[in-house]
């Protein structure tokens, strides 16, 4: 963990309520894909956490969906503004158990921190496959960049706008894999857990008092024990998750 | 050449800087970003006789003046926080630290400050009167003077170790609590606590606490915090850790002046990691500013004017 | 469309907005700015028996939440209200009024209360039972339920007006203290007073208010708001008016779902002149964010959750 | 009364703790000298009174010193940002009494209202005298802005490091008025009062809540009532004043 300055570089709209921010700075304490950080925006007490989608020395970039007043608020954040970040959060996904074939799912804003993942994976030289599930075709972000990585992207849409009409759980029909990534809604979540025939990784969101390990805002029970999804997290292991 | 330097309950702080309870954890995770021996001393996370889960999530809200938290005491008991946490602490930090003591009933809180009286490295007990009396309809330990004043008590029996007792501004005489709480055998008393809040969820229609309450913290609270410093000073005659909302070092400046000898930094800690060394950092400066030359000198000072 | 009206003991609110007591005068300067007949209603400045000048300046003072203002209940006293401001007050504002009264004695609220009742335009009593108790030590007749319930009945004998009894959040237990109320005939309580606060002039080191402490009110306070709201709403059977801290239109559907019919807004008036008109127009769209149809299908359904 | 949006055009320091703020926007709500606004800045809950300096159609300056933090974050505000402003705020002063030979007198950041007041009363062709009080010739603003205008400027400071050695009081020895007009401190208001010899008009400053007269956060008691600063002042008349 460590407390930086970034300035924005970029901060554009990809759907009409989720954006890329592209930032500049110290990205030294980022170290696994699924690490996130925690942004102080003025006008709000908390911070407010954001998954890295990806980074390398000196830049990062965070996608994030206008949910409340705070990722409201962002959205006016012009480039060249500083931003108080603590950075380098979390324990993030391990890619040493992805075997050969690992399969990452994701849905809305849990997609980005499967980006920088997939990133790394095929820089492994993994074989990748992402099953994506989005609400409508106009929520579709981030499908070419992991296509232009190589992965092999199954796109689905709740409403059927686009790609399959089914839930990310449809998609994960047939594929063979090694090892599962996820991130997305709780509900999301244990749909994935239910399917998952391999050992996997889960990401999860809570709201947090302050996003480093020290407020035990953000507690959950696994099978060893209490966990602090900020610090302990936010990746559990398959096994360990109580529902 | 400033003083910073107080004497709390026969102890001497560097500082009156003291991160308070729940929102520094027993210090690991701060050691990680700065050296915490500059601080006064701090008071860690409250600790039960059994351990604790605490509430389920969502346990944090926000407000316009700073968060609103429903932890529900999570800790893992005494035993362990003796075992393991007292040794990893002692690695970290070398003063005497503040033991944050809760329990649900008379009985639980004295077995626990037994416990922790054999220990070292702990300078103080702070019992955190705000818990509900499991033996007396739910109500706090502190809403009450004859209430606290058991507590304050029982504790006192078991320890030879500053006691001082942590009062909840749900209180309905604050003072009258203190009074008591010193009459009892009280070293010292600590406010404020967090006042009870709610957020409620317009999505779900429902709180947005899975706990429905929690407890408000940061500087929405700050000139509730000053004003019960203010009205205990004028009751009691044993120092006072004062707290709520405090974020700056003109911050400890007025709680002193209010009646403090300590400060406790809260929520400050979980938005600013570093906030308790930079308040430390600036408290020469402001003490400059305003012509104080000990900060001993201040305390109670508003009460003069 | 969406529906906005509510009824309030029996007299029916376009909306549910009402600026609170003391925060928008006898309604002039506000008329100045916008037509205030967009209101629901409004609470005048309390009115005493005799004139009061209230307490000497500073009166106001700043904390991150919001603002502490100890203005003493200045008003030009009831025969001058009925003489003077409600003339004037016909004139820009249409509707029923809501009348703040305050006493130091049972008798004093009886009495003010008895010559409001005479007032056409008064269509509410909103008795605020935050103030000093002359005859009881000081203690405010909000404090505890048989001071609020003593004050309740003297004033229910003098009127027909619906009775709205506004608590103060310093009572030990505000639900207890509606209670009482209720039973004491009360048709409905507003909730609540600013709490009491403190802020310390550091150059001078004594309290920065003349007064000592002042009420803090503003977004700081409103957590404390919604929490006797919902505490209250499981307490009594008659309609809460809930303020504390509303800002938005979306606090005010926040503190229906705890449980108010009506939603007062001071501090905002003071820093954002037309709040409650935007307020109010931005209501429509808030509902129909979150599915409301109904304004009064949302009171109290945080509860059921 | 009237809420406007100004943008800052310059906001530069005259003196180490004093800052001139040039905005344009409407302002046509101010209608005399003496008169204020009160502007709200980001990160604080009450709006800041600042009387108005000079101003036309279309423009407005204000002149401030930093006193505690608003009136600090004041002083990083740039060109461009935009104020939200209750403007044309008070009773302002009455030139219509000020006969042929009025007397201005100023401690501090007291002097700025005292500029548009000089500059319509040189329009109206009186000979104005000045009355600046200063700590110290750095703290020294708005004297030659006053020259040139045509006002006849007795200059002191209280450590006799500029002009003469002495208060206000002691540079108002002497001077044949008609009537005075004056804003400062209350102590330098308190001693300018017991000196005036003719009828004379004071403009006071209080702890405001609201600036328009709703919240009696401002009143004070004087020979015809209690007033509030904000709306029946911040002028009073030098008859009705009580100490
Ligand atoms: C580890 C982690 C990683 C995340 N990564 C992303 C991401 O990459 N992109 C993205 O769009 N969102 C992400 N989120 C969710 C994001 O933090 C919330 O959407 C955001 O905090 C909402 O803030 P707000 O002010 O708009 O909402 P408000 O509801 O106004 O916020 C009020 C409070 O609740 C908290 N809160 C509200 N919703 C959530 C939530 N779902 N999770 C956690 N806290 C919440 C806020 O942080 C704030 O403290 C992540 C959350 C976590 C915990
Ligand atoms: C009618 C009027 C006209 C004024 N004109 C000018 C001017 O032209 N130039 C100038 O430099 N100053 C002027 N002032 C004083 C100016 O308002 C204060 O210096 C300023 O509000 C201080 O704010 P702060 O945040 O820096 O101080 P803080 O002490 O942090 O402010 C805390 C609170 O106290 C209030 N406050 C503090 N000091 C004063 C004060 N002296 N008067 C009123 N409120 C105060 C603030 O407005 C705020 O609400 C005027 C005041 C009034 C009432
Ligand atoms: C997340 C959190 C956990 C807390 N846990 C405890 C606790 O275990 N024991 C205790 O006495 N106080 C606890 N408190 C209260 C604080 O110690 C402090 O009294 C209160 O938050 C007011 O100070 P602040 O406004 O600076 O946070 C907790 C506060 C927070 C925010
Ligand atoms: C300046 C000021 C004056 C007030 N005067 C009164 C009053 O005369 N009678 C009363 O019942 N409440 C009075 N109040 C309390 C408000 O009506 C309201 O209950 C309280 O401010 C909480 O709401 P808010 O946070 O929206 O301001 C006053 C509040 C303020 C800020
Ligand atoms: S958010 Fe504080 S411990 Fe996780
Ligand atoms: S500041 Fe509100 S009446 Fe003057």
């Amino acid at each position: 963990m460590k407390q930086v300055t970034w300035t924005i570089t970029e901060n554009t709209p990809l759907t009409p309520d989720t954006y890329r921010l592209r930032l500049t700075g110290d990205t030294e304490a980022i170290t696994a894909p699924g690490q996130f950080v925690n942004l102080r925006l003025s006008g709000f007490y908390l911070r407010r956490p954001i998954s890295v989608c990806d980074w390398e020395p000196g830049a990062a970039t965070l996608i994030y969906k206008v949910l409340g007043h705070g990722t409201a608020a962002m959205t006016h954040l012009p480039a060249g503004t500083e931003l108080d970040v603590l950075t380098g959060l979390g324990n993030g996904y391990d890619t040493s158990l992805a075997g050969e074939r690992p399969l990452l799912v994701g849905g809305g804003v849990g997609i980005p921190p499967l980006y920088g993942l997939a990133r790394r994976l095929t820089a492994e030289h993994r074989q990748v496959t992402a099953v994506l599930g989005y609400n409508r075709a106009s929520d579709i972000f981030l499908v070419e960049e992991l296509h232009a990585l190589g992965v092999t992207v199954r796109l689905l849409t709740a409403d059927g706008s686009a790609g399959i009409c089914g839930l990310v759980t449809d998609g994960m029909e047939g594929v063979n894999y090694t090892h599962l990534y996820t991130c997305g809604p709780e509900a999301m979540l244990h749909a994935v857990w239910q399917r998952c025939r391999t050992d996997g990784q889960f990401s999860f969101e809570e709201r947090m008092g302050c996003g480093f390990g020290a407020c035990m805002g953000c507690t959950c029970r696994t099978k060893y024990g209490h966990k602090r999804i900020c610090k302990d997290g936010p990746v559990l292991r398959r096994e360990e998750i109580v529902w | 050449m400033v003083n910073t330097a107080v004497t709390l309950c026969g102890l001497p702080l560097e500082n009156p800087v003291i991160p308070a309870s729940g929102t520094f954890g027993y210090g690991y995770e701060f050691a990680q970003i700065y050296d915490i021996n500059c601080l006064g001393t701090f008071s860690f996370k409250g600790t039960t006789l059994a351990p604790r889960y605490g509430n389920p999530t969502p346990r944090i809200a926000e407000y316009a003046g700073g968060l609103l938290n429903a932890v529900g005491l999570q800790n893992p008991g005494v035993e362990a926080v003796i075992r393991e946490e007292l040794p990893r602490l002692r690695e970290v930090f070398h003063k005497p630290v503040m033991a944050n003591v809760s329990g649900f009933s008379v009985e639980e809180y004295a077995q626990v400050c037994r416990q922790l009286d054999g220990e070292d490295q702990v300078g103080w007990l702070e019992v955190n009167i705000s818990c509900p009396n499991v033996h007396g309809g739910g109500a706090a330990f502190g809403a009450e003077p004859q209430t606290a004043a058991a507590v304050t008590r029982a504790v006192r029996d078991v320890t030879k170790k500053p006691v001082i007792m942590k009062l909840s501004p749900a209180a309905a005489d604050i003072a009258a609590v203190a009074r008591a709480c010193q009459e009892a055998g009280a070293d010292g008393v600590s406010l404020i606590n967090t006042l009870p809040g709610m957020r409620i969820d317009l999505k779900h229609r429902r709180p947005l606490l899975a706990n429905g309450t929690g407890g408000m913290s940061g500087p929405g609270i700050f000139p509730l915090a000053v004003r019960m410093v203010y009205q205990v000073y004028e009751a009691v005659d044993i120092p006072i850790v004062g707290m709520g909302g405090v974020s700056t070092a003109e911050d400890v400046l007025e709680l002193m002046l209010a009646g403090a000898t300590a400060v406790g930094v809260g929520a400050a800690n979980l938005v600013e990691p570093c906030a308790c060394r930079k308040i430390i950092q600036d408290l020469p400066a402001a003490m400059e500013r305003y012509g104080i030359q000990q900060l001993t000198d201040i305390i109670g000072g508003a009460h003069h004017g």
